[in-house]
């Protein structure tokens, strides 16, 4: 059993008579046969629950379910009942009605078994029956809400009449009905004016009906219509076997060169025309498990469920449902050398579906390809400067399918083939597995004999040892010039163009820095600097070769404080800054303001 | 006395708005910016006492910096901030932003 | 016990410590409901608890509140808890407020207004609500309590939890007109940056980031493990949606809704305006996967979207400031 | 660079004669007085900063004192000793004089 709505309410004037009835509750079926028997909590309350009071004035028939005075509340009563209101005014006397044979505790009342009962109190009498206005006698402010169970036996669960106010003034005539009722699954009795189901509904055909309810009041000849809404919300059960939406319940994971933790290889769906149990309970209801013993498998995979409410459409109407995305994701790296295919099933089962078919299968065709370190049948050739500084980045070495590459460990290694001559060294890159060729010993560039160089480059998957080789010639270009005497060690640290392009710095590659002329708009990620390389510094990313001295690129790299208007980078950096950017690397400091800051004027201070 | 103590090295306020502070931030908002100004006392230390005279007498010749008038020399402690705090403000695209040490919070005379 | 507490809860439960009989039920009632620090294990049988609950309905116990701004108000509300738990209308009424009935209207100025006025501090645009925080930052508390929070809550230094403590703080120590002045301030229709300014004072990126909004019901959950929100969230359901079964927001009744919608600012059930142009305020969660307690969730929405006497109160109120902070303002008048 | 860094606030050295310190001593006695002078750029604030800016910008109005001309504000460290050390020295009648504190043996750049 249950009520047909969660909270009732009516009016309360001081003084209606003993006997006046307030209002039925109505309470439904869960199964044919069950009889209601409504018991009223001992005790009404105020706004402050800690301060209920013995029920002495109302009172209710078990079997119909009429709420009605027992005693009339006169104006002494009300003091007592206020007096217990945290000094507030009584505005609301609540009641609970319980519908369970087995008594519920009282303090614990919540639908569907226990509905609250709002009196408002009107701290007059009641009010002469011709001054009332025609809405005081077809429906109260408080607004009418109802709840059914989808599947349940129909039954009556509304009565339209105001009973206090008809009760008080009874030759008043006047009628209810839902509009355009012909075509509802409701109907209202002109005689009882009842509101009653005509069968039993189902919610995944239709779950909410906003309904209009016209009452219609005669005084003498003059009539008086008003409407109000009459919402009637379908509560769901779980009768829904879960399914495949168009059918699909296998699909195919490949593994190639995406071999990282987290990687999402396939994703299948399941659609329940349910919304029970709800996203906060669907973890405990919703339990899938993975078919299979393969300790590989165990190891290396795993299955996401992540449920999503969602709607389809029932003859004109919105009805809620929940897709269930399953996905097969990799639990950990898988080596290069892997390679395997199987079929991993996977078992749903929606605990709370009591039917056939509440438990399915979904199966992903597994194909674990092996994956080789291999360059592209091409030798490198690059040319270096003489006056390149250190750290000059001279270029970049890539396997096959480089880019393709996630949670591989590839790891770059340079051997010298020429005798008089080796400057060179190669950082690793990891996210994009590739190697940077940079200028490591610029001692050697200076010598005239030194006019090229000749290395043998070698990948290597640390995991597997695998290896793949292939040769890189440098042409040594240019005529060394001795730089410019008191430059700094970093191109950051000059403030204009002219002392940037008169030095060099670690990471240049002609052996003089690059001004970056800025847009000068406010703080702006085009923020006129000194670098090294216009090609890789700044450009928002501390790459591998940056990272290994902070002169380099402090643009890019710097943890340390930024003075002047400028925003920091995600985890490093300057991302945009006010004017010209200058770092000092050894004070883990960067200034950015605008160029025409010079020195302030040799104020007063000096005389 | 007072007047003599306006003129010492103290906190100052000024209600200046964000876009007026020269550090690139757009926000008509009003920050009260904190700054130390005012006298130091002269330390009669023998070194600054040469110093002044030094200076006063044009014994010291000061090598010119290239656009930047005379180099600085200071013949008596200088009237700094001790103690910075920073400064938040909305801008314009409405959201939050905090610059560290931008205002003085209290001031001593340094060196 | 300072003076602040006499009359509070802390004062009632220090009398109640004294009395054996009261003392035992109100032990007892501790284990009931994990809300102070002392309480490990939770009775199974409930109905004890209820028991003991209504042996103290005649203490001063159960009718002993907590004040706005008093010290160890964590305390004084675990108390009120502790005793008022057992009685709550099922898990979405939580019955009456612990906070006392406070006197509002004292009469209040803006000082430094007439430095704004008088143009000293030049005032390029007339967007009121530039206006109302150019005055909190002219008043000293104001202004301190104001840069507290805004340092916590600044972009690539925002510390959620630190910035939503310091909200707190900065709403129960400055003086109410000043919080409502940059919260209510009044914006032309269609001044998007006077919209965005209100909308953004209280950071709400950093305070409660709604990437991907949680479930209403979730959200009335988490409020209710904690004593602050849980104290909040009574109060604003009963002076802003109880207290007027009949919808009529007369009177004072307005100014009080407001001052329990400010309280939740800086707890888990922070309310903001829904969009720069509209005074329409909204608590950042959704409905998506309420299964059966649909209604219950989009309650909880309507509580702030769709309360006719909280969206009368904040009209009224930017009402009252607009005459206030426009140029052509009268002398200060006590606030009805 | 080390040929900017001359410009930093450093110890710089100048031959005085001892008559010349304006102490009152008398000897032509010849001494190494060491003072510190330069800029100090990279120790500068979002303070300093602002405050310059604000100065140049002639958005800081400052109070004048009575006859010194403006209210002394600086937006920049300022580069003063950080030690001192004593000078000896013979006078005319011979006697060995040792003055103390009367050269500075470290700078720095202070608040």
């Amino acid at each position: 059993l249950y009520f047909s709505r969660d909270t009732y309410s009516e009016k309360l004037y001081i003084d209606e008579p003993v006997g006046t009835p307030l209002l039925y509750v109505h309470a439904l079926q869960d199964a044919r046969g069950e009889v209601p028997h409504f018991r009223l909590g001992q005790h009404l309350y105020s706004t402050y629950r800690s301060q209920p009071h013995k029920n002495d004035w109302f009172q209710i028939n078990e079997d119909t379910g009429l709420l009605y005075l027992n005693q009339s509340l006169d104006q002494r009563a009300l003091e007592k009942l206020s007096a217990r209101n945290g000094g507030f005014p009584l505005l609301t006397i609540y009641l609970q009605v319980f519908l369970s044979p087995k008594p519920l505790r009282e303090s614990d009342c919540h639908w569907p078994s226990c509905a609250k009962v709002m009196l408002s109190v009107i701290n007059t009498t009641m009010p002469a029956c011709s001054s009332l206005k025609p809405r005081e006698f077809c429906f109260l402010e408080t607004g009418l809400s109802f709840r059914i169970r989808e599947n349940k036996p129909p039954g009556t669960f509304h009565q339209f009449r105001l009973l206090p106010v008809q009760h008080l003034c009874p030759n008043i005539s006047i009628s209810y009905q839902l509009l355009g009722e012909e075509a509802l699954p409701f109907y209202s009795d002109k005689d009882t004016m009842e509101v009653n189901m005509r069968h039993s509904l189902d919610r995944e055909e239709k779950e909410k009906y906003e309904l209009i309810a016209k009452c219609t009041v005669w005084e003498g000849l003059r009539e008086e219509v008003v409407m109000v809404p009459f919402p009637v919300t379908v509560y769901d059960e779980d009768d829904s076997p879960p399914n495949f939406p168009n059918g699909i319940n296998t699909a195919n994971a490949v593994v190639e060169y995406k071999r990282k933790e987290g990687t999402v290889l396939a994703v299948l769906q399941v659609f329940d025309a349910d919304v029970v149990p709800s996203s906060v309970d669907i973890p405990r209801k919703y339990i899938h498990t993975m078919l299979t013993s393969d300790p590989l498998v165990n190891e290396f995979f795993r299955v996401e469920h992540s449920p999503n409410e969602t709607s389809y459409n029932s003859n004109g109407s919105r009805v809620r449902a929940m897709m269930h995305d399953y996905k097969l994701v990799l639990n950990r790296s898988l080596p290069i050398t892997e390679s395997h295919s199987f079929q991993l099933g996977v078992l749903v089962n929606d605990t709370d579906y009591q039917g056939p078919g509440g438990v399915l299968h979904l199966y992903f065709n597994v194909t674990i390809l092996p994956v080789s370190i291999r360059f592209p049948n091409i030798s490198y050739s690059f040319s270096v400067n003489r006056n390149a500084h250190r750290y000059a980045q001279i270029g970049k070495v890539c396997i096959e399918n480089c880019k393709e590459f996630h949670g591989v460990n590839i790891t770059y290694k340079l051997q010298s083939l020429s005798v008089n001559c080796t400057a060179l060294g190669i950082i690793t890159t990891p996210e994009s597995t590739t190697g940077n060729l940079f200028v490591n010993d610029t001692s050697m560039l200076q010598r005239p004999e030194c006019t090229g160089m000749k290395y043998l480059v070698i990948a290597s998957d640390r995991q597997s040892k695998k290896q793949s080789r292939t040769t890189s010639t440098i042409s040594v270009e240019g005529n060394f010039f001795p730089e410019e005497e008191g430059c700094p060690i970093s191109c950051a640290v000059n403030k204009r163009r002219s002392e940037c392009e008169e030095c060099g710095g670690l990471g240049t590659l002609m052996g003089t820095c690059q001004w970056r002329q800025g847009d000068g708009k406010g703080i702006s990620k085009n923020y006129s600097t000194c670098t090294p390389s216009l090609k890789t510094c700044p450009d928002g990313n501390c790459d591998a070769v940056e990272s290994r001295d902070l002169h380099i690129c402090p643009q890019d790299c710097i943890r340390g404080d930024i003075i002047g208007g400028h925003e920091r980078g995600e985890w490093r950096g300057i991302k945009a800054g006010y004017g010209v950017c200058n770092c000092f690397p050894e004070k883990k400091k960067c200034f950015c303001e605008p160029d025409d800051d010079k020195e302030p004027l040799c104020d007063e201070v000096c005389r | 006395g007072p007047r003599r103590a306006k003129l010492d090295c103290h906190l100052r306020t000024e209600l200046v708005r964000v876009h007026e502070l020269g550090l690139g931030h757009d926000s008509d908002e009003l920050i009260r910016f904190q700054y130390c100004s005012g006298a130091c006392p002269k330390v009669r230390s023998n070194h600054d006492i040469t110093l002044a005279h030094l200076l006063r007498t044009g014994r010291l010749r000061l090598p010119t910096q290239p656009g930047r008038g005379s180099v600085r020399v200071l013949s008596h402690p200088c009237c700094r901030p001790t103690a910075y705090k920073a400064v938040s403000f909305m801008d314009v695209s409405n959201t939050w932003r905090t610059v560290d040490s931008l205002s003085a919070a209290a001031c001593g005379c340094l060196g | 016990m300072d003076s602040m507490s006499t009359g509070t809860c802390i004062n009632a439960k220090t009398l109640c410590l004294e009395d054996f009989t009261c003392s035992t039920s109100f032990l007892f009632l501790e284990t009931c409901f994990p809300f102070t620090v002392s309480a490990t294990q939770k009775p199974e049988n409930q109905e004890d608890c209820l028991k003991a609950a209504q042996q103290l309905q005649n203490n001063s116990l159960s009718t002993c509140r907590c004040l706005w701004r008093m010290k160890n108000q964590d305390n004084c509300l675990a108390i009120y808890w502790t005793i008022h738990s057992p009685y709550g209308f099922g898990h979405y009424d939580l019955g009456g407020s612990p906070y006392k009935e406070i006197v509002i209207n004292k009469p209040w100025k803006f000082n430094h207004l007439d430095l704004l006025e008088s143009g000293s501090v030049s005032q390029s645009s007339p967007d009121l609500c530039l206006k109302s925080t150019t005055l909190c930052t002219l008043n000293d508390k104001c202004n301190k309590l104001r840069l507290a929070y805004g340092e916590v809550c600044s972009v690539a230094r925002c510390q959620p939890l630190k910035c939503q403590q310091e909200l707190r703080v900065f709403f129960e120590q400055v003086a109410d007109h000043y919080a409502q002045a940059l919260l209510f301030c009044p914006c032309d229709d269609g001044d998007d940056a006077c919209g965005a300014r209100r909308r953004n004072t209280f950071a709400p990126s950093c305070a409660s980031p709604t990437r991907d909004p949680h479930n209403c019901l979730m959200l009335w959950n988490m409020c209710l493990q904690d004593l602050l929100c849980r104290s909040r969230l009574a109060d604003f359901q009963m002076h802003c949606i109880h207290m007027d079964p009949l919808v009529t927001c007369v009177g004072t009744q307005l100014h009080r809704c407001l001052k329990a919608y400010m309280g939740l600012i800086g707890t888990v059930m922070t309310p903001n305006y829904i969009s720069n142009l509209s005074t329409e305020v909204a608590v950042g969660c959704s409905c998506r996967g309420s299964g059966n307690q649909l209604e219950e969730c989009k309650h909880i929405q309507d509580s702030f979207s769709r309360n006719p006497c909280l969206t009368k109160a904040i009209k009224t109120q930017m009402q009252f400031y607009h005459q206030r902070l426009s140029k052509s303002s009268p002398p200060a008048i006590s606030q009805e």
